[in-house]
């Protein structure tokens, strides 16, 4: 290892590629000395300027979107920007941004500490952001750990209540057994690999070109196999796929609310953002093994997650429990990536719409929160479209839109992914996709009734006296970012093209 | 004027002023019977121009639907059939308007009425000049309707609702047959057009049996007759106009107009039938106490004469030409079944209009036990209606003497087992007639509406006189063959024996049933008959309710019994256990699959481990 | 001038959704209900107009194309426009319906009118997409868009039962939809064409056309989806049960309108493009059809008690009459499902609306507990037993026609199944009937006698007269002339029929 | 003597790993850590990574095990409560555990290992530093935010809720 | 017999069992966590063989991440049971399932 390679190592390091999570870094220990160096009664702002900054980057973002690093190596091989890179970035800038926005709804009602929420946001959504582009185990697994120890303290965020403590310890425990798993799968696939030389120069099963190379020559090797779907399952934990699935309604109910949000779509989409450049990129020779594999799991995550959202009466749970069916539909478009290269396309585009709807979602969540947190239920909702024709309105939109009904942009998600699918052939899973879509319509239409049709009481829950709703009413600019929200999500139904235009496909 | 005109004008003229009177005249009774009876006017004085114009067969004939290779055009074949029975229909038609003019000035509802009767002329005219059977299909169903709203025109009276309900469902049975004959006719000759059709055409018995199931249906034969004795609930003019005159005619027109469709084995059905139902008729009439009632089962067994004729009238005559056998079928039932159409459209309507006269007289009384003596108090009536019985039970002389003559002729010469049937049913037929007009007109007032009746006025009286003179000159060949031109040939004649014979046997028969109806009935309000042959009287009485009780059971124990089990069976299988089960079975699942997350870290440790265990699974080759 | 004629189609469509839009946008009540007057009066102008303008023989082809991009072109999407001779019919259906429901609406006094009309509104313009839409993506994205409003209004104006018929009518509708979207996506991927553009696909498929396996399949997909949408027994229960709910102006355009979609997509997508598909499927489609709808159904109606329900299920019946029609696989057949749609959903509409009308007056949907209301409201009556004679098929209505069209085909395809159909037109004249006497002769019943008691019922007045006219008026019109419209669908069918009736036997008849 | 070596730390590292597996107390479970990880760090040292050993020892024995104990401590927890485990729960354990070691038996014999050969000499310091502030000097930085955010967060959980702001 | 690569594996892999077994069967939060961290370690131990007999570096710089980022999360996960301990009063398993269905 000589020096001259060290320092073109060295060279490789282009501190500007990364722009974009260095600023929002550097932005997130800027709260920090503001927070120190303000005045009390200034530090209200401090979240104001979280968002600016964050908006500040999102738009760094955008207007650099052809950067000039695309598709090289850089930092030794630790990064790579990709197209789908920047389309990722604009999704994390954009989820956390509305994130920061729901946590100005919902951090004043507690007494905790403020300036650390935006801040770990920031970092999480930059580790987001590294992690996709990481183009090397180290650089992954770091990033990864990151992202999930940041998660660990946001979902236990309101540490005054003990649900969300029990939620923060059961997303640690499982967290970190699912890192330990994923681990070892690196670990196996590194040691499959060994050392490979060229040109002097010393490569290992870390680099993903190396470890493709690899099994491009060796698609057969055990070790490299069970790494790979070990691999696969530490991700399937972070999308929240069967069977890995099982910690997502614990912990979505039990997380603040706009950690729910946070975990719901960016986290998910960071995990298929992982799982797309994996499949796409490292394991295409593995697709004997991984298409059975995946198929199995997209198939078994539609309907673990449908079944149990359909007598599911919490909300929060409902959206983790629904969203568990969001990621079988995804998975239906990994799988199809295999053989249909714009899938990718497909599985980012319903990523846009699923935020969107997410967000409007669980924006409205945050507004209709009680005091407590962890339990809003389908009660809360009874006269919402009539006390609150806005929230109701929003809270129509992102739920139709998450069902899939036209003219909202879930559905030309939906769309594009089934088309996708029977370009790949993938019959039984789209015979099973429908019957969840089906499915879901009961929970979701039954969401839209207990916030519409004031009568509307099933028999199984009748006993409990409907709770107390304390609604906040929106500020204009909450009206302003959730009336966008239902607007986009309207738009992108009826007229997708700019969506579909930016998408690299 | 071009005779298509002027056909169009016919035609067209009752729609108009049906449209006029429900769009614009629904307040104005009296505007709307005038203008109605002012249409059925300027169609008798059209009709009587077309016929005599000696316009026949001009071709007129419009695309209406095309789909493909099918279309159906509506178009007029106007014969010297249809031009009888335009005659019949035009005429008697406009008499009974203006008969209605008087009969129901006091109506609430007359304008609902005059439309209805103007759709009905417009619809029966339509089957009278229609050159195809989808097209005779069309106005067939319409009369249907117009039936149906005239029967049920006092819609408050339960009866009278049901009875244009039943009317028109029976009807419906009977077209199902007819439609079904229709289409198989299309498809086996290519087309319907009558025309065409008498060119060239595949027999078959099938296509026939089915097309005489709509005659069956209009023209009420067995089994599909218990419509017509409810059908009199509605006014009487009505049951003069389409239940004795036209409507109920259009079956045995409709069976002259397909008689080239006909083979052997389904006249032989056909004849059968008629004669049954003939008898079957004329036995339920002698035990029936309402005027209507009595005339409506006249009607009855005078139409089962009718098909009993048309049925009767086609010999087949084989005749060898140069090794090749011919065979023909002279339609000697058509004349003779079209003859005593015609003539008991006269006579008929005119006992109809008379019991009209009687009722209206009577202040709605409709027994007739509970009349009598009226022979005094409505001398008018009481003439013309004479007249109408002695038509009806064939005294010589009058028309019905020989209509009925023609068809018994027919029945000695084909069939004696039917002429049997046949005479037997002339003595009944006296005698029922008898019994009516004695206990309407002779004896003593047996009520108070009988004993205050009064006579009608002009408007219902001078169609009576009109009918009766027509009843009186219906049936001598000077004038029914200037009507019927050619159908005229096709009636049936006696002729040296035969001719005394029938002679005979008719008077005979007459004087037979009219005796014994004169001496048995005594002027009581009661049924002689039932006092003095109960179980006769309870006999015939079964009889006639037999095929209502049949049709009772049938439709409230097998179909409504059917029909609710099969809602059963939707709503407590389909929809609910099926359905709602599988909705349940699904929640159940639902619930199962929530209760797995039961929230204990272990439990979703667990899940972790299968996780890992099958993804190694995956990875050693196991799946 | 042809593009202007495009422009107008647009407009038609366009004018309700924008006016929804407007009131959304919080228009006030009065304007409101004054703009939404003008936005159901407007398409049906268009309509009218267009339909005079209609090429006389071009039929076959389709007009008043007009295309806009969506951002989907690279997936072959685009919203194209345009009429041919089956379109043309349905859309005239939907603007006249539409007009009527919406005219009955205004004057309904529906709670919380101004939401009622909005999505009434969004249902309109949806329902003119469907017919118009050349894209067969759109035709989908429409049918949807009307759909959901439909939901919507069960919920919340809903009767009896709304929330499980709400419900049940979702799930089914939904399931219903996807998996004919499934097919149309499976046609758009299979056949290599690229496109969701009728046309298109159809050039392709005609130069070469797909396997007949995936034919069998693709139909399959496509005729039970549709199947659940037009209730296809045994997939109908939805329908009587959610008629029952719905509230009149949903019903009406549901049932009159929105129903055809699926019909319309066997007719205008499913025979032409996948000929043997539909040959495969046609013996086992009849026998559903002809056995399960119009026997077992009809049946089932003639044991109803409550008047909506009873529609319900007439209505089921009646589409198993369009079901054998396509199971003919003919022009004769296929021409006269066209003309049932359009006849029945201008039937099927007058009837719901008059349905609500009767239960303005005597409180009640409950047959046994009506009788003698015709003498308080002869109009309501007259109209009420027009309806009805349209329904039973009765000459001189619009109905006959179709039916009757359906029934020559069907006689070519089985006699013996024809047979079942006619015996269906005796239990529906049956069932008619009994429900008209039953409201409207004899003498009042007692629960009328206290409802008049306290309300006297009063006839027709001019909201429900003028939408009953407009109806009625439209299925005499057809009734009386049917080659208004018949014209141009048999100028439109043979194109995809040909393919179909080639494979099978002749169906022309022997001529003389 | 290497052999020796390795099967005295593999048993001491199983063995302890079992001691924390099985033992009720916490506090012998954490002992049992802090044994295994000296066994551990005894590996370490056989595979020429020293330095790693050393790191271990540091961090693990010194800060975590510590952090462990002192937490252990601080919470008082009593012995785990001595009624045995459901049945269910043993034997879903025991299959599961069965199915884990199957798996690595499966490891075991199926591992088609590509082993180079091992250099006689292990790294040394210098060659992790230039690794480290060269090629991995981006993960490093992303571990310092790490370590910063879950300072702030042990912070954000353990701060006393009246220290906390007021509402704005 | 000479030690070599498959007897590391072999005891990283039984290491990481006996973490999985211990995280399934331990009752008390704490010791669940020791266990977890011993899977970690399990890791490493495989790592540094994988390092060492393929004679390269990187797997033994990945340890140094591992063990850092261990320490990270030992003290989050700490200081969650602390604060949990605070609410609840208890750090055994069999409290924490007030989230559940």
């Amino acid at each position: 290892m000589t020096t001259d390679y060290l320092k073109s190592v060295a060279e490789s390091n282009q501190w500007w590629a990364l722009g974009p999570e260095i600023m929002l870094a550097c932005a997130a220990l800027g709260l920090l000395v503001m927070e120190i160096i303000l005045p009390k009664k200034d530090r209200r702002f401090i979240p104001y300027a979280a968002m600016v900054a964050q908006a500040m980057v999102l738009l760094t973002v955008i207007f650099n979107f052809q950067t000039t690093w695309l598709g090289e190596n850089l930092f030794g091989g630790l990064i790579k920007l990709s197209p789908w890179g920047q389309v990722a970035r604009v999704f994390f800038l954009v989820s956390s941004l509305l994130v920061s926005f729901l946590g100005t709804i919902c951090l004043p009602r507690t007494k905790l500490p403020r300036v650390e929420f935006y801040h770990i946001v920031m970092v999480v959504t930059a580790a987001m952001m590294l992690l996709v582009h990481s183009n090397h185990f180290v650089m992954f697994f770091v990033a990864l750990e990151t992202v999930t120890i940041g998660f660990y303290i946001l979902v236990s965020y309101f540490r005054d209540n003990a649900l969300t403590l029990e939620a923060g310890l059961k997303y640690l425990v499982l967290g970190a057994l699912s890192s330990a798993i994923m681990l070892f799968g690196i670990v196996l696939l590194y040691g499959a690999v060994g050392k490979v030389s060229v040109n002097g120069i010393t490569h290992t099963g870390f680099e993903f070109e190396t470890l493709n190379n690899f099994l491009r020559h060796h698609p057969d090797n055990f070790l490299a196999i069970a790494g790979a779907l070990l691999l696969v399952g530490g991700v399937a934990f972070k999308i929240g796929a069967f069977p890995f699935q099982i910690w997502i309604p614990d912990v979505y109910q039990g997380a603040p609310t706009p950690i729910t949000a946070f975990l719901a779509v960016s986290s998910k989409a960071a995990g298929f953002a992982v799982l797309l450049t994996l499949v796409n990129q490292v394991f295409t020779p593995l697709a004997g093994v991984l298409v059975p594999v995946l198929s199995v799991l997209a198939a078994a995550t539609i309907i673990m997650g449908n079944l149990a959202a359909l007598t599911q009466r919490n909300t929060k749970r409902l959206m983790g429990l629904s969203g568990i069916s969001h990621a079988g539909y995804l998975l239906i478009g990994v799988v199809a990536s295999f053989t249909v290269p714009w899938a990718t396309s497909a599985v980012w585009f319903y990523l846009g719409t699923y935020l969107l709807a997410s967000m409007a979602v669980f924006g409205v969540m945050t507004y209709l929160t009680g005091p407590d947190d962890t339990n809003q239920t389908l009660d809360h909702y009874e006269h919402l479209a009539k006390q609150h024709p806005f929230l109701g309105g929003v809270l129509a939109v992102g739920v139709g839109s998450l069902a899939g009904i036209p003219p909202l942009a879930g559905f030309m998600g939906k769309l594009l992914l089934f088309i996708v699918a029977f370009q790949a052939e993938l019959y039984p899973l789209l015979a099973i996709a429908i019957g969840g879509v089906v499915l879901s319509i009961y929970y979701y239409f039954g969401w839209i009734k207990s916030a519409y049709f004031e009568a509307w009481r099933p028999a199984a829950t009748a006993t409990t006296a409907a709770p107390q709703s304390a609604i906040t009413t929106p500020s204009l600019s909450g009206k302003l970012i959730l009336g966008l929200l239902a607007l986009a999500t309207l738009l992108l139904g009826c007229y997708p093209g700019p969506l579909s235009d930016w998408l690299p496909f | 004027m071009n005779p298509v005109h002027t056909t169009l004008l016919i035609l067209l003229l009752p729609l108009f002023s049906a449209a006029v009177i429900a769009l614009g005249l629904r307040r104005q009774g009296a505007w709307a019977a005038g203008l109605s009876t002012a249409v059925a006017g300027a169609i008798a004085i059209l009709s009587w121009q077309l016929i005599f114009s000696g316009q026949r067969n001009f071709p007129a004939a419009w695309e209406w639907l095309r789909l493909g290779d099918f279309v159906v055009s509506l178009g007029f074949k106007f014969d010297d059939l249809a031009a009888l029975m335009l005659f019949v229909v035009s005429f008697v038609g406009f008499l009974i308007h203006v008969f209605s003019l008087g009969y129901m000035r006091a109506d609430a509802a007359r304008a609902r009425f005059f439309g209805g009767l103007s759709i009905f002329m417009f619809s029966m005219l339509g089957i009278v000049l229609a050159d195809n059977l989808f097209m005779i299909f069309i106005f067939w169903e319409l009369v249907g309707f117009s039936s149906y709203l005239l029967i049920g025109h006092w819609h408050e009276r339960a009866a009278a609702a049901e009875a244009a309900k039943k009317a028109f469902i029976v009807n419906r049975v009977g077209d199902f047959g007819f439609l079904l004959g229709i289409i198989m006719c299309y498809w086996s000759n290519g087309t319907v057009n009558l025309t065409a059709l008498g060119a060239q055409h595949v027999p078959s018995t099938l296509i026939a049996l089915l097309l005489f199931c709509g005659a069956a249906g209009k023209s009420a034969q067995l089994p599909l007759q218990v419509w017509l004795p409810d059908a009199m609930e509605g006014p009487t003019p009505v049951s003069a106009l389409i239940h004795a005159a036209t409507m109920v005619a259009a079956g045995i027109y409709l069976l002259c107009r397909i008689n080239v469709l006909m083979v052997p084995d389904a006249l032989t059905v056909i004849m059968w039938i008629g004669t049954l139902t003939a008898l079957y008729a004329a036995l339920c009439a002698v035990v029936q106490r309402d005027i209507k009632k009595v005339l409506a089962y006249s009607t009855l067994s005078q139409l089962g004469y009718m098909v009993a004729a048309f049925g009767l009238g086609s010999f087949t005559l084989r005749h060898e030409m140069g090794g090749v056998v011919h065979e023909m079928v002279i339609a000697t039932g058509v004349g003779a079944a079209m003859f005593h159409l015609t003539t008991h459209a006269f006579f008929k309507a005119l006992l109809f209009l008379g019991s009209g006269s009687v009722i209206h007289g009577c202040h709605h009384e409709q027994d007739i036990f509970k009349m009598g003596g009226l022979r005094a108090r409505m001398p008018l009536t009481f003439i013309t209606f004479t007249l109408g019985v002695l038509a009806i039970i064939g005294m010589p002389g009058l028309a019905g003497f020989f209509s009925k003559d023609a068809i018994l002729y027919l029945a000695l010469e084909k069939n004696t087992a039917v002429f049997a049937v046949l005479v037997f049913t002339a003595v009944l037929t006296s005698f029922y007639m008898i019994r009516l007009w004695k206990l309407t007109f002779w004896g003593t007032a047996r009520s108070d509406h009988a004993a205050h009746a009064h006579e009608s006025g002009l408007t219902m009286t001078l169609p009576l006189v009109v009918l009766a003179v027509l009843s009186i000159i219906g049936g001598y060949a000077g004038f029914f063959s200037r009507w019927a031109g050619e159908v005229a040939d096709l009636v049936p004649e006696a002729t040296g024996a035969a001719h005394t014979t029938i002679w005979l046997v008719s008077l005979g028969v007459m004087l037979m049933g009219a005796s014994g109806a004169w001496l048995f009935y005594a002027s009581a309000e009661t049924d002689s008959l039932e006092g003095k042959f109960r179980l006769g009287f309870r006999g015939l009485t079964g009889l006639q309710e037999s095929f209502d009780r049949l049709y009772t059971y049938y439709v409230a124990k097998v179909q409504q019994r059917l029909a609710m089990l099969l809602n059963f069976i939707e709503q407590i299988f389909l929809a609910g256990l099926l359905i709602r089960g599988l909705g349940g079975f699904v929640t159940l699942v639902g619930y199962g699959a929530r209760s797995l997350y039961t929230g204990s870290l272990h439990t979703y440790v667990y899940w972790f481990l299968l996780g890992t265990a099958l993804l190694w699974a995956f990875a050693v080759g196991i799946f | 001038m042809n593009s202007l004629h495009a422009q107008l189609l647009q407009l038609a469509i366009a004018t309700p959704l924008v006016a929804a839009l407007i009131m959304a946008g919080g228009l006030p009540k009065r304007l409101a209900v004054k703009l939404a007057g003008v936005a159901f009066v407007v398409p049906a102008l268009i309509a009218a107009w267009l339909w005079q303008q209609f090429p006389a023989e071009g039929g076959a082809t389709y007009h008043y194309l007009s295309n806009w991009d969506t951002g989907l072109g690279r997936f072959g999407i685009t919203l194209k426009l345009g009429l041919n001779g089956i379109a043309l019919p349905l859309f005239l259906l939907a603007a006249t319906v539409g007009l009527a429901a919406g005219l009955y609406a205004l004057r309904s006094g529906a709670e919380r009118l101004k939401l009622y009309l909005m999505l009434l509104l969004t249902m309109q313009g949806g329902l003119l997409g469907v017919f118009a839409s050349v894209d067969i993506f759109f035709f989908y994205f429409f049918h949807e868009l009307a759909l959901i409003p439909t939901f919507i209004m069960v919920g919340l104006w809903g009767g009896r039962d709304r929330n499980y018929a709400a419900m049940k009518m979702t799930i089914y509708l939904t399931a219903g939809a996807l998996l004919s979207l499934l097919g149309l996506i499976a046609i758009y991927v299979k056949s290599g064409a690229q496109s969701f553009d009728l046309i298109e696909l159809k050039a392709v498929l005609a130069h070469q056309s797909l396997a007949p396996t995936v034919q069998k399949y693709i139909f399959g997909l496509l005729l039970f989806g549709f199947g659940t949408l037009v209730s296809l027994w045994p997939l109908h229960t939805w329908a009587p049960l959610g008629y029952g709910a719905a509230p009149s102006s949903a019903a009406m355009l549901h049932a009159g309108v929105l129903k055809k979609f699926g019909l319309y997509g066997l007719i205008q997508i499913a025979l032409p493009l996948l000929p043997v598909g539909a040959q495969t499927w046609a013996w086992p489609l009849a026998l559903l059809a002809g056995i399960g709808n119009v026997l077992v159904i009809g049946l089932i109606t003639l044991a109803q008690r409550d008047l909506k329900q009873m529609l319900g299920y007439s209505s089921v019946m009646h589409m198993g009459y369009c079901f054998l029609g396509i199971a003919c696989l003919s022009t004769i057949g296929s021409g006269g499902v066209v003309l049932l749609m359009v006849a029945h959903g201008l039937s099927a509409a007058l009837l719901f609306m008059l349905a609500t009308s009767v239960h303005h007056r005597t409180n009640t949907f409950d047959l046994t507990e009506m009788g003698g209301l015709a003498q308080k409201t002869p109009v309501l009556a007259a109209c009420f037993v027009a309806g009805t004679m349209a329904s039973i098929g009765l000459p001189a209505f619009a109905n006959f026609w179709g039916e009757l069209a359906i029934f020559v085909a069907l006689w070519k395809f089985s006699p013996g199944l024809t047979a079942v159909a006619v015996a269906g037109v005796v239990i529906s004249a049956i069932y008619g009937l009994r429900a008209v006497a039953r409201i409207f002769f004899g003498p009042p019943s007692e629960h009328l006698q206290q409802v008049m008691a306290q309300h006297p019922p009063a006839d027709l007045g001019w909201g429900e007269r003028l939408p009953a006219l407009i109806l009625l008026a439209a299925l005499l019109g057809l009734g009386l002339y049917p080659q208004l419209l018949s014209r141009s669908i048999d100028q439109a069918l043979p194109v995809g029929i040909a393919k179909v009736s080639a494979g099978s036997a002749t169906v022309s008849p022997a001529k003389p | 003597m290497a052999n020796f070596l390795f099967y005295f730390f593999a048993l001491l590292a199983l063995v302890s790993a079992g001691l924390v597996v099985v033992s009720k107390n916490p506090v012998n479970a954490a002992l049992g850590l802090l044994l295994s990880l000296v066994g551990v760090a005894g590996l370490f040292v056989l595979l020429n990574a020293a330095l790693l050993a050393f790191v271990l020892l540091l961090v693990y024995a010194g800060a975590v095990v510590a952090l462990f104990l002192f937490i252990i401590m601080l919470l008082d927890t009593r012995l785990e409560p001595s009624k045995p485990s459901p049945r269910l729960t043993l034997i879903a354990a025991t299959l599961g555990g069965a199915l884990l070691v199957v798996g690595v038996l499966s490891l075991n014999q199926r591992a088609i290992l590509l082993a180079g050969g091992a250099s006689g000499t292990g790294p040394t310091l210098k060659h992790y530093a230039e690794q480290l502030f060269t090629t991995y000097l981006l993960p490093v930085q992303l571990v310092g935010f790490l370590l910063l955010i879950a300072m702030l967060g042990v912070i954000v959980l353990s701060k006393k809720s009246d220290q906390a702001e007021e509402t704005l | 017999m000479i030690i070599d690569l498959p007897h590391y594996l072999l005891l990283s892999a039984v290491l990481f069992v006996l973490g999985f077994f211990g995280v399934l069967l331990r009752k008390n939060t704490l010791v669940i966590y020791m266990c977890l961290e011993l899977m970690l370690i399990a890791a490493t131990i495989a790592l540094a063989a994988f390092s060492h007999f393929n004679d390269t570096l990187d797997g033994n710089v990945f340890v140094f991440f591992i063990l850092t980022i261990a320490a990270a999360e030992v003290a989050v996960g700490l200081a969650i049971i602390v604060a949990l301990f605070r609410q609840r009063g208890t750090v055994q398993v069999e409290a924490l399932n007030h989230l559940r269905h």
